[in-house]
């Protein structure tokens, strides 16, 4: 079977996304599905001629419903691993992160040498954990929650001493209050649309898809929109 | 980029309530009717039958719910088809509340007394109608109560059926939570909800436990 | 299912195990239409065993039991046949506690003899009143006391009409004022000309209707006679000694 | 579809091991503290006095009928606006006995109430006090009676240790999400995790009914 | 605390009411030391709840009750004393089914009497010879039989020393064989000197030992006097329709 074909065929493109991840996945005040996946998706729906149906995933969910047909693609804030890409393909990516170390203003946190004996909270599964999770120095204590929400609870109740966050997620905790800031980077990521292996004709339309959209400046603007933040290049492979 | 946490998400919230209440009642009538077909197996005279209940029981209650589901909705694709996610929270709760229910029941028809089967027996009624007319009349009123307290337990379990992608209570929660960067305000307000549901449930089983007793 | 002579219970060689443990050996017993036997013994003495054989609630390994007129043969059918002609009365009653006391005895006329609810409420109530508490038809059993409840028992078995009675102890769980109302009942039930088999150590009500007391230990039938001579002069050890004890 | 391929979670084996152990360090403290509070909050709910009553009534009814994840967030997150931090295993452990305690103490309530009055009153016509009475004479048929459901309680109390995942204790489900994370083979670590659990559950199990032969021979003994 | 008579129960117009229902009236009772004392009369007559506020199990209301020199009175102080100084037997022997033969009959002086447990041991072990049963001090009470579990109830009031046994139908929960061998007990206990008040129907027992036998129903002492005489000619009416009912 040719995914791109039949969601020509059905004339509609089911697209797994995780709405409990904002800025990425969230819902609007209106409670209609909003964020920067979504964004890209209903660019992807419009291009290829199709409409768009979102499913929402719990993080778990994600891969499984890929891979058991339950949806034709994975845009969920992706991030993209050698490891991981055992599972599924990646195709170019659609935005660069950066992992930044987010503690309270107080503290004194310049380098990833001050982590150590600090409780750092992350969330689970996503790419501030591997990251952080790579390069930590022995004796830092990482501390992992199951989403967003939790890691940011964590930090504001003083249970972990600093989070690792992406910068969206930065840019909003720092609108809301001045008792945390961003201390310093810890690396950059790239995140990518997630497909079901061996489906290269789809993939290959995503590829070129993104190199269309970068060029029309359209990925750009929803990055503006939604992340607070735009990328001077997206890597391509 | 937060949004305040407000009445829209409350709505919200209460569409996965609505949700939540609907897949109770799956799972309720689902596993109801497992239930009775794994206490019989479990009852029954036959050795084999009753072993593979008990071997059943024993593998369903040692696994979290959660895998169960996974298991039930992504597993299918090994097997060569598809399941749609309802059908799957309806075979894997079923299965679930039948590994409970099935030893609730069990329990119950068994602690009726043996003298009221042989009562029974000795006056040349059948086996179904023994069943039907003496042993389950009791056992029920024996296993109302810890039947009543497991369904609690299920109503708060069908949570996990937001792995299958059904927007349930405790998935609004969130969905809301995470929006709004709110998880206490917003996980108590869940568990209100649920509290509004289940404790009328627990005061009615209270209720006729108390009054079964005397 | 000749009945031609008057033969109600007929046992030959009756062996009964548990496990490695024999409950009955070699039981040899004949009951004609219209006797009254009274079985006693230890405990343990295998009683109960005996007359839970001859109403198939246990199945015997070997010999032979024919029951009405029935070889009981392990098979569905003579088990059924058999039950539906004998009525049995327990220790502790064994009523259906979830049953008025007129439905206990509603219940199996219905259900196994396919009777209508208005005839087997007339019989229900004809049997209510041979035990003398047709006033308590629409009350539950716990409301009852335990000599009514047994009353009730009896009714209930003879409302399936059966060819033999069997009583099991039916005294030794009642207070003792209430014995003596459960034991008239049945002592009417004998001169009524029913046939009996009752496990019971009831002396009196022995002397009183017994056309044989069989005395039993360790399974078997170790005596068997009129009462007054097996009270006044029992021939074995045992039965001698059992009854030094029971009639301290 | 993707073959299965279990490589990415047998070579985090050793993680796996931590896990298990750690669920299982926190289950049983769990379950220990569980029984305390449930002995505790039984003998309260039958006591005459409405005062001790109540509190106990609405512990019962506000943990059975809230979901577990509520509590554990309530007592990491919420307590320290009270002052009160702890660690997320300290935590666990908490919320989890406190569940359990609610569940735990309603079976108890029950093995309380099924013992037969006519022992209470043997005890005194002895002469013990209350208290003697209680701890001789009533606590211990009481367990024996309600073992079987404390042990089934116990079980869920295992169960729901895959929850406190959500604090950032690294017991077995979590150390099941971080494979899956990296490797995105779910359905591999859902069935080793399954697997895993159904053992710690046999284990529980054998355990409780050695544990069951040791404390309650009586229970045993046929004449 | 003044015993200097012999006196060890003295009822005065005792009155006892379970919310409406008067269970005990005006009940008027003096038992001496030594004295044997058998109590009978219809089911709900009041002869439990008699005996259950001699030991402070129940709380009269009214009239006045000196156990053992110690004026019932309704204080926890008076109610300790007077249960150390009574042993009460119970109809379903009530035995702690946790612990063995030996820990029933130890308990109550460890922890109410304070006495080590080699003391308590030893204790036990003497009122277990007396109720000749030493052999079976390790075996739970479920292993057994009824009149043992019986025996060992009376070996485990036995070992607080009572000034006072109490027994509340002893042995109408026993197999007929079993009733012997506890009545032999409680005979032997009688003749060594115990004071016994007990309740039973068990006449030839009454004749052999009581000192006087009380006759209640609704509550209230009817009749009390010697047995030979009670029994040949009771002199109410009540008492004489009991008897003809409980010796059918
Ligand atoms: N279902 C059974 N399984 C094993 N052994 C049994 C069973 N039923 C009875 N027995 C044994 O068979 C023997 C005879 O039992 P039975 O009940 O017939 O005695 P009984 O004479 O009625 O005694 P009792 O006077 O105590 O009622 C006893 O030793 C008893 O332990
Ligand atoms: N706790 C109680 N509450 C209410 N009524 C009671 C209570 N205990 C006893 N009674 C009533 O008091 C009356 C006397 O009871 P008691 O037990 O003393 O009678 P008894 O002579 O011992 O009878 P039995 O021979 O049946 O043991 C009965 O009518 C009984 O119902
Ligand atoms: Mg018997
Ligand atoms: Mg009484």
């Amino acid at each position: 079977t040719n995914t791109l074909d039949e969601i020509v065929q059905r004339g509609k493109i089911v697209v797994g996304i995780s709405l409990s991840t904002p800025p990425y996945g969230m819902t609007d005040a209106n409670l209609q599905p909003a964020g920067f996946d979504v964004a890209i998706a209903n660019l992807i729906a419009r291009d290829l001629g199709v409409e768009l149906e979102i499913l929402d995933q719990v993080s778990q969910a994600r891969i499984p419903n890929l891979t058991s047909n339950k949806v034709d693609i994975v845009i969920s804030s992706l991030g993209i691993t050698a490891e991981r890409a055992k599972a599924i393909m990646y195709t170019n990516a659609i935005y660069v992160d950066e992992q930044m170390i987010i503690a309270p203003t107080s503290a004194a946190i310049a380098s990833l040498e001050d982590l150590v004996g600090k409780r750092v909270g992350v969330t689970r599964s996503t790419t501030n954990d591997t990251i952080i999770t790579d390069k930590a120095i022995e004796g830092t204590n990482i501390q992992r929650f199951e989403d967003d929400a939790a890691t940011n609870q964590a930090l504001f109740s003083g249970q972990v001493d600093a989070i690792v966050s992406g910068v969206a997620a930065a840019n909003a905790i720092n609108k809301e209050t001045d008792q945390f800031q961003r201390k310093f980077a810890v690396r950059q990521s790239p995140m990518g649309i997630g497909v079901r292996r061996g489906d290269f004709d789809l993939h290959q339309w995503l590829n070129t898809e993104i190199m269309l959209l970068w060029n029309s400046g359209e990925i750009q603007a929803a990055q503006q929109e939604w992340l607070g933040i735009v990328n001077e290049e997206l890597p391509r492979f | 980029m937060f949004q305040q946490f407000s009445l829209n998400h409350v709505y919200f919230m209460l569409t996965g309530l609505g949700w939540t209440i609907g897949l109770a009642a799956i799972a309720l009538i689902g596993g109801s009717i497992a239930g009775s077909v794994l206490t019989l197996m479990r009852v029954s005279a036959n050795p084999v039958l009753s072993r593979i209940a008990q071997v059943y029981i024993f593998v369903v209650q040692g696994t979290p719910l959660l895998v169960t589901l996974f298991i039930a909705y992504f597993g299918s694709t090994y097997l060569g088809f598809t399941v749609a996610p309802l059908t799957a929270i309806a075979v894997a709760f079923s299965f679930y509340a039948a590994a409970f229910l099935g030893d609730i029941w069990r329990g119950a028809i068994q602690s009726v007394p043996v003298g009221q089967r042989e009562g029974a027996h000795a006056l040349g009624l059948s086996g179904a109608d023994t069943m039907r007319h003496i042993i389950i009349p009791q056992a029920i009123r024996i296993a109302t109560p810890p039947t009543v307290g497991f369904f609690v337990q299920l109503i708060k379990n069908t949570s996990l059926a937001s792995v299958v992608g059904i927007v349930e209570l405790t998935r609004t929660a969130q969905i809301v939570s995470n929006a709004t960067f709110k998880p206490l305000e917003v996980y108590l307000t869940a568990a209100l909800f649920y509290f509004l549901v289940c404790f009328p449930i627990t005061l009615f089983s209270r209720r006729l436990e108390k009054r079964l007793s005397v | 299912m000749a009945d031609i002579d008057d033969t109600v219970v007929e046992a030959r060689k009756v062996c009964k195990f548990f496990g490695k443990f024999q409950a009955l050996a070699d039981v040899d017993l004949k009951v004609s239409k219209g006797e009254t036997i009274v079985v006693c013994g230890p405990s343990g003495s295998g009683k109960s065993t005996l007359i839970r054989c001859i109403n198939a609630l246990e199945q015997h390994q070997s010999g032979d039991l024919v029951v009405c007129g029935i070889p009981l043969s392990g098979t569905r059918a003579s088990i059924d046949a058999v039950r539906r002609r004998t009525g049995m009365v327990f220790q502790n009653f064994n009523l259906f506690p979830h049953m008025t006391v007129i439905e206990n005895c509603m219940i199996a006329p219905m259900k196994v003899k396919g009777m209508s609810r208005d005839e087997a409420r007339a019989t229900a109530e004809r049997f209510l009143k041979r035990v003398h508490i047709p006033e308590q038809a629409d009350k539950y059993p716990i409301q009852l006391s335990g000599g009514q409840q047994q009353r009730v028992a009896i009714a209930r078995a003879l409302s399936m009409s059966p060819d033999v009675m069997l009583f099991d102890e039916p005294t030794s769980a009642l207070d003792p004022e209430m014995v003596r109302e459960v034991l008239d009942t049945m002592v009417e039930l004998a001169q009524g000309g029913a046939t009996m088999i009752c496990v019971t150590h009831e002396m009196n009500f022995a002397r009183q209707v017994a056309d044989r007391v069989i005395f039993m230990d360790r399974g078997a039938i170790i005596e068997a006679g009129e009462p007054e001579a097996f009270f006044s002069a029992p021939r074995s050890e045992r039965a001698r000694e059992f009854l030094a004890q029971i009639l301290h | 579809m993707n073959p299965l391929d279990f490589s990415g979670v047998f070579s985090r084996a050793d993680r796996l091991v931590d896990g298990v152990w750690l669920t299982a360090q926190i289950s049983l403290a769990a379950m220990v503290f569980a029984l305390a509070i449930g002995v505790l909050a039984a003998v309260l709910s039958l006591s005459g006095n409405r005062l001790l009553r109540l509190p106990v009534f609405a512990y019962v009814e506000v943990i059975r009928n809230t979901p577990f994840i509520v509590q554990v967030f309530l007592i990491y997150f919420g307590l320290p606006a009270l002052g009160l931090r702890l660690d997320p295993v300290s935590a666990a452990i908490l919320a989890m006995s406190i569940y359990g305690g609610a569940y735990t103490s309603e079976i108890i309530r029950a093995g309380i109430q099924s013992i037969n009055r006519g022992q209470i009153e043997a005890g005194r016509a002895l002469g013990m006090s209350p208290l003697t009475i209680f701890r001789h004479v009533v606590l211990k048929p009481a367990l024996a009676s309600v073992f079987p459901s404390l042990v089934a309680q116990f079980i869920l109390l295992l169960l729901s240790s895959s929850v406190v995942s959500a604090i950032s204790v690294a017991e077995l489900t979590s150390v099941g999400n971080d494979i899956q994370g990296l490797t995105l083979r779910n359905m591999e670590v859902y069935l080793i995790i399954a697997l895993i659990y159904v053992a710690l559950v046999a284990a529980l199990k054998g355990g409780m009914t050695v544990l069951e032969r040791l404390l309650f021979p009586f229970k045993f003994l046929r004449r």
